[in-house]
């Protein structure tokens, strides 16, 4: 009689405590989904959402579901903290991928580093996975452009490229096109920033000579004044460096200053959301700038072995969600499909999961790019994700 | 281009800016003349005239003459519901509280807008199409002509309503002292809620003619709100003609510091000046004295 | 005999808001002791004199010397200091506090604790508290207030405010106090006990000037009077002397003594 | 300090002692650090616009200059961290001089345009001197607080060394609303004319209370930058100023407990909206409409009348 109590309470234990860490594999997931970085998030968290549904009808991953776990950080520093604290302690996830924006993201690395658990940020900014020393390291170096950092945080990974790559894929374009002279019009918040960083550093490397450098702030609701000026330099281009309504914004202004022709606009690959193009109405016509692979997945080469990952991933999304894909979604497939992966081969083991990323992570298809993670590289791929697309007749065709 | 159709071409933008600035201000100054409150939701009426009008027009439709009137009156009926709701109710409250009650408003109403168009920016067609007109070498898009025709004439029916219609003048004695004034057989209560009509009607005249230049999006609004308010400050609050002339300074001074000076101070430009010109008049360039120390706040 | 040096005194003090002239080449003296009362039709500038001799607002010309120093045109709280207080024709308290705490507020001059000091509650903070507390409750025995230490001050009834208004204005250690009207609005009973109260302050060696409508208690307990009329001193005297002028009978009193 | 305040304080302090005892839980732990940073703002500020009634909009920049301070003095030039915390301080205590003595004479809205501009051009700063502060992208590698070989890392410690400031402060603040001082600013909230007239020099004070209130801000500041490791202007904006704001109304004008539950429940509040998600923004306006439509005079009030209403009752 008592051994069967004994027997039913232990049951009862391990159902009760026990059971939660095989029911599902769960996945911390946190996106700017409000706040001034929604379009970030927006298509992140649908992402997600999606994903979620894939593998779980997929009947999960070695028969176990997955759970992913959607917070918000609004775009806040110490919400993201505090996001990422409530992922980790209350649902005890395996890892946590996010955030949208560097700032975030930054704010999340000591969190996940001090409890060792796997942090793959959705952000650009090179210093995510760069330890601070090594940064230092970097920016004190004298060669003229972007050293490579030699080490990277050991729990930090990202899945958006650098935008150092996309700035050399635009540098490239303007060698191949002779162009000498250009004019960079920067938003003053933490892309922008860091865009025009890469842009000055990297320019001598091309050869090219930055003849003006105009700013504007991320709600401006209008950049004539900056375009203007550019109209009046000697630029024979003028590179746009933001996300979000600004960039249409600086589109349109260009559009109408009749700088069409005479200045090509440039855009970063922040352009890359259809939606842009069908917002500046015309005016987008001739603009060109580098783009992943994911939003024009019909023209590439169907030899490209990123072809099949991303003609599924933007058909099924567009459908479901009645939008265009974005490469920021894409990010968020890029993240949870290799944790899904690490998860197929090693099971709920943060540190096997890590040593998967980085290890196993080679020639790997995603959405971005090709990835090929390694202990001095966690972003994995650079320029060669990016193709320089020109606007035609509200598409995206190969610019010339 | 010359260094002169430069110029030309910043104060044009200036202006373009300065006319939105203007009529949000405009919108402060009309809750402000009757309740002595700042309505810090103004920029979410803008917000609203410009999704709402993307609605009518683009997705129902509607040609431009009949959207424009249609989304003007819905987003009065906003303003009006809103007082009734949330600032009479609190007619008793402390200033500050009424204050904070139109911050709240504002986080309510973006919620209701990412509710219901999401988060994505939205466009009009501009409302006359053709290309740009040159004037002295600066390039002007024929939407700017309708920016600051509408501010004009909103300039016009505002001094004209305040200065010479009964109710018009009945708004401005309500805020010295409502109690005098209910005397006086005003009624106080319907000229408050006339006035939050009114305000979230010029928002939404606003936000009808930016949105087919610079888009909209449901977390517009406070952006706009700040700079309308700065700019109704400087003109000095009360004022209207100062409130507008504010409108256009601030506008003016941010295109030419971004122009001529360094595009990343161009905020900080003009709050400079901002705070210079309060140190020396402390209510405004066009603003009274007087009438501010009789106002309560 | 030498004559004593005045307490107060005012040399052609002026007063002009706009184009009206509130106060008119104003020369006057209140010698120390005394009561003295200023009298005079509304709008005679009575209250706009007490209002320049506190600082409140400054003179347009003329200077006010406060045992023989110049004052005119010192801000208010620094004449508080110098030993002038007062009280209000439209009861001023401090509504949102207890009546004790009125009192409380009005030693605020004598005491020296600052912002740190308080903050950090240093042994001399607690010892002037006391103080403060001991000096308040006295001043509340004065005027016969102990008993509503505790209420909030809006809350008790007008005469008592007048009161309580006074009981402040002494906390301040003053010199010199003037008093705005402080019988407006009293009955008969309570205008007595306020007679009474003034002798008391004078007697404890503080000087007295007053701003009054009710004639009786005027005549009653004034050492001496100012008649003015238009910002303009018609008279000054004794009350006798007063009484007998006949530009005060016409300017003032025929008008009072016809309705009275 | 009366006899009740001297209570609340102590079962507060009890409250907070054993908190970690019971909570272990990190997120829990900084959620309640977040509060405590908020709440020792939150009272500077209902000090200024309760009891000075002035209102601020810039409080945030006073907040970010702590947190810069304390971010570029430690990271770029190796101070230590208590020298960078009265860097913080003293630059605060300048800057909050700097912009309180010519703008003393504007009032109400004037004044809170006054301060809304200098928060906007601390914020603009904190974005453009990119090699110091680190710009948009913000400023990484911040030391977490140690001193005397203790370190502070890690949830309860922070917590109590949090606390611990907050609740000084408390005493602080409670300390000079009931000293000489207090009574002088809530009599010129009374009535400023019979304050003057008793002798209350009543624009010395304003400028003290403004300072007090930077200050607060600024250690506030500090806290928050060795706590979260990373600083970006974003938390230094305009919006943040008005969320403080609102903090003081939410909880109540006129009492120094009302900060602290204002600052306890805007920031509670969003944590456990976030299971709605996308629409937190919806049910946020809701409930802050909600709370000021029926307690217009703060939730601490509200509560108060509440509960003498029930005891009345039963």
């Amino acid at each position: 009689m008592k051994k069967s109590w004994i027997a039913f309470l232990t049951m009862v234990f391990c159902v009760v405590f026990i059971s939660p860490g095989w029911a599902a594999y769960k996945i911390g997931f946190v996106a700017s989904i409000t706040g001034p970085a929604s379009w970030l998030g927006e298509p992140e968290k649908n992402t997600a959402l999606m994903l979620r549904e894939w593998i779980n009808a997929a009947s999960g991953i070695r028969g176990v579901p997955i759970e992913i776990v959607i917070e918000d950080s609004k775009g806040m520093e110490a919400d993201a903290v505090l996001a990422t604290k409530k992922l980790i302690e209350r649902d005890n996830v395996l890892v946590v991928i996010g955030s949208s924006t560097t700032g975030e993201s930054m704010a999340m690395v000591p969190i996940c580093e001090q409890v060792e658990t796997l942090m793959i940020s959705m952000a650009a900014a090179l210093s995510i996975v760069t330890p601070d020393d090594e940064m230092k390291r970097m920016e004190a170096s004298k060669k003229p452009w972007l050293e490579v950092p030699k080490k990277q945080r050991y729990w930090i990974f990202k899945v958006a490229p650098s935008d150092a790559s996309a700035v050399e894929k635009i540098y490239i374009y303007c060698q191949a096109k002779k162009i000498k002279r250009v004019a960079i019009i920067t938003v003053s918040a933490g892309f922008g920033v860091e865009g025009r960083r890469q842009l000055k550093r990297l320019a001598p490397k091309y050869g090219i000579e930055i003849v003006a450098d105009e700013l504007y702030g991320p709600k401006d609701t209008d950049m004539t004044a900056q375009l203007t000026k550019i109209k009046a330099s000697p630029a024979q281009a003028v590179i746009n460096w933001s996300v979000g309504p600004t960039q249409v914004i600086v589109t349109k202004n260009w559009s109408d200053l009749g700088m069409r022709g005479k200045i090509p606009l440039i855009q970063s690959h922040g352009f890359g959301n259809k939606s842009n193009i069908k917002l500046a109405g015309g005016a987008a016509e001739g603009v060109i700038t580098p783009l992943g692979r994911v939003l024009y997945a019909e023209k590439v080469d169907p030899k490209n072995p990123q072809k099949p990952v991303i003609m599924k991933y933007k058909t099924e999304y567009e459908k479901r969600f009645k939008s265009d894909v974005s490469t920021f979604g894409g990010h968020a497939y890029d993240a949870i499909m290799m944790v899904a992966d690490a998860l197929k081969a090693v099971g709920a083991d943060k540190k096997g999961i890590r040593d998967y990323l980085e290890t196993k992570i080679r020639n790997w298809p995603g959405t971005g790019g090709i990835y090929n993670m390694s202990p001095t590289d966690h972003t994995g791929f650079g320029a060669d994700g990016f193709e320089m697309m020109e606007v035609v007749h509200g598409e995206w065709e190969f610019a010339k | 281009m010359s260094l002169f159709s430069e110029i030309l071409q910043f104060v044009f933008t200036g202006l373009t800016i300065g006319s939105i600035y203007s009529m949000v201000g405009l919108g402060f100054n009309i809750i402000y003349n009757a309740t002595t409150i700042i309505n810090l939701a103004q920029g979410e009426f803008v917000m609203f005239g410009g999704l709402i009008m993307v609605f009518l027009t683009v997705v129902l439709k509607f040609p431009l003459f009949v959207g424009f009137p249609l989304t003007v009156i819905v987003v009065m009926a906003i303003g009006a519901v809103f007082e009734r709701f949330a600032i009479h109710p609190l007619r008793n409250a402390s200033l500050l509280t009424l204050i904070i009650v139109t911050i709240a408003a504002s986080i309510l109403f973006r919620g209701i807008a990412m509710f219901i168009w999401g988060k994505d920016p939205y466009s009009l067609p501009p409302f006359t199409p053709g290309s740009p007109v040159m004037i002295g070498g600066a390039v002007i898009m024929l939407q700017t002509f309708w920016v600051l025709g509408t501010t004009l004439a909103i300039v016009v029916l505002t001094t004209l309503f305040f200065g010479k219609t009964i109710v018009g003048k009945a708004m401005s004695a309500c805020s010295f002292n409502p109690m005098a004034a209910s005397l006086m057989g005003i009624h106080v209560r319907k000229m408050i809620l006339i006035s939050f009509a009114l305000s979230a009607g010029l928002g939404a005249v606003a936000g009808i003619v930016i949105t087919p230049m610079s888009l909209m999006d449901y977390d517009r609004g406070p952006m706009l709100a700040v700079k309308g308010f700065c700019a109704a400050v400087l003109g000095g609050l009360g004022v209207g003609y100062g409130v507008v002339l504010g409108g256009f300074i601030v506008g003016l001074l941010e295109s030419l510091t971004a122009g001529l000076i360094h595009s990343g101070f161009k905020d900080a430009v003009a709050l400079v000046i901002l705070l210079f010109i309060l140190c020396f008049k402390p209510s405004g360039i066009f603003g009274s004295e007087e009438v501010s120390k009789i106002k309560k706040f | 005999m030498v004559m004593p040096q005045p307490i107060l005194e005012t040399s052609r003090l002026r007063k002009i808001f706009g184009g009206l002239m509130a106060v008119v080449d104003l020369n006057f003296k209140v010698m120390p002791g005394q009561i003295k009362a200023i009298i005079g039709p509304n709008g005679a500038g009575k209250t706009t004199l007490f209002n320049i001799i506190t600082g409140i607002l400054p003179p347009t010309g003329g200077t006010i010397r406060f045992k023989g120093r110049e004052i005119s045109g010192e801000k208010p709280h620094r004449i508080a200091q110098k030993g002038i207080s007062r009280t209000f024709q439209t009861v001023e308290l401090f509504g949102n506090m207890t009546v004790l705490e009125n009192v409380m507020v009005g030693r605020h001059v004598r005491t020296k604790k600052g912002l740190i000091q308080s903050g950090l509650r240093l042994p001399g903070v607690k010892r002037e508290e006391r103080l403060v507390l001991e000096m308040a409750q006295e001043k509340l025995e004065v005027v016969g207030l102990m008993r509503r230490a505790n209420e909030s001050a809006s809350g008790i009834p007008l005469g008592e405010q007048k009161l309580l208004e006074i009981a402040r204005a002494l906390a301040t250690d003053p010199q010199l106090l003037l008093l705005d009207e402080p019988a407006a609005g009293l009955n008969e009973t309570e205008k007595l006990r306020i007679g009474e109260i003034i002798r008391k302050i004078r007697g404890s060696g503080i000087t007295v000037l007053l701003v009054e409508h009710h004639m009786d208690l005027v005549m009653n307990i004034s050492d001496e009077i100012v008649v003015l009329n238009y910002g303009e001193k018609v008279a000054e005297g004794t009350p006798e002397e007063v009484k007998g002028d006949e530009k005060v009978i016409d300017a003032y009193l025929g008008v009072e003594i016809r309705y009275a | 300090m009366g006899k009740e305040n001297r209570r609340a304080v102590f079962i507060l302090m009890i409250c907070l002692g054993i908190f970690p005892f019971f909570i272990r839980s990190d997120y829990y732990l900084s959620i309640m650090i977040f509060i405590g940073i908020n709440a020792i703002i939150v009272m500077g500020l209902s000090l200024l616009m309760g009891y000075a009634g002035q209102i601020s909009l810039g409080h945030a920049a006073f907040f970010g200059i702590g947190a810069y301070c304390s971010g570029v003095l430690t990271v770029k030039l190796g101070f230590s961290i208590f020298t960078a915390f009265f860097c913080g301080i003293f630059l605060s205590t300048i800057m909050a001089m700097a912009i309180a003595i010519p703008t003393l004479k504007l009032k109400g809205h004037y004044l809170a345009v006054a301060t809304l501009g200098f928060g906007e051009i601390i914020y603009v700063i904190f974005n453009e001197l990119l090699e110091i502060t680190g710009g948009p992208s913000g400023l990484s590698g911040i030391p977490s607080i140690h001193f005397f070989g203790y370190s502070f890392k890690g949830g309860w410690r922070y917590f109590y060394l949090v606390w611990t400031v907050a609740i000084l402060l408390l005493i602080f603040s409670l300390n000079i609303i009931h000293s000489r001082i207090g009574r002088a600013l809530r009599a010129v909230h009374g009535s400023e004319v019979a304050a003057q007239a008793m002798g209350v020099n009543v624009s010395q004070f304003k400028i003290q209370v403004f300072v007090l209130s930077a200050i607060y801000a600024s250690v506030a500041g500090t806290l928050y930058a060795h706590f979260v490791t990373f600083i970006s202007p974003s938390t230094f904006s305009l919006f943040v100023s008005i969320l403080l704001l609102m903090m003081v109304v939410i909880g109540g004008g006129g009492s120094i407990w009302g900060a602290l539950l204002g600052a306890g429940i805007l920031t509670v509040l969003p944590e456990s909206l976030r299971a709605f998600r996308d629409f937190d923004i919806l049910v946020y306006g809701i409930i802050l409409m909600t709370i000021l439509l029926f307690m217009p005079e703060g939730i601490f009030k509200g509560l108060t009348l509440s509960l003498i209403w029930m005891r009345k009752k039963w």
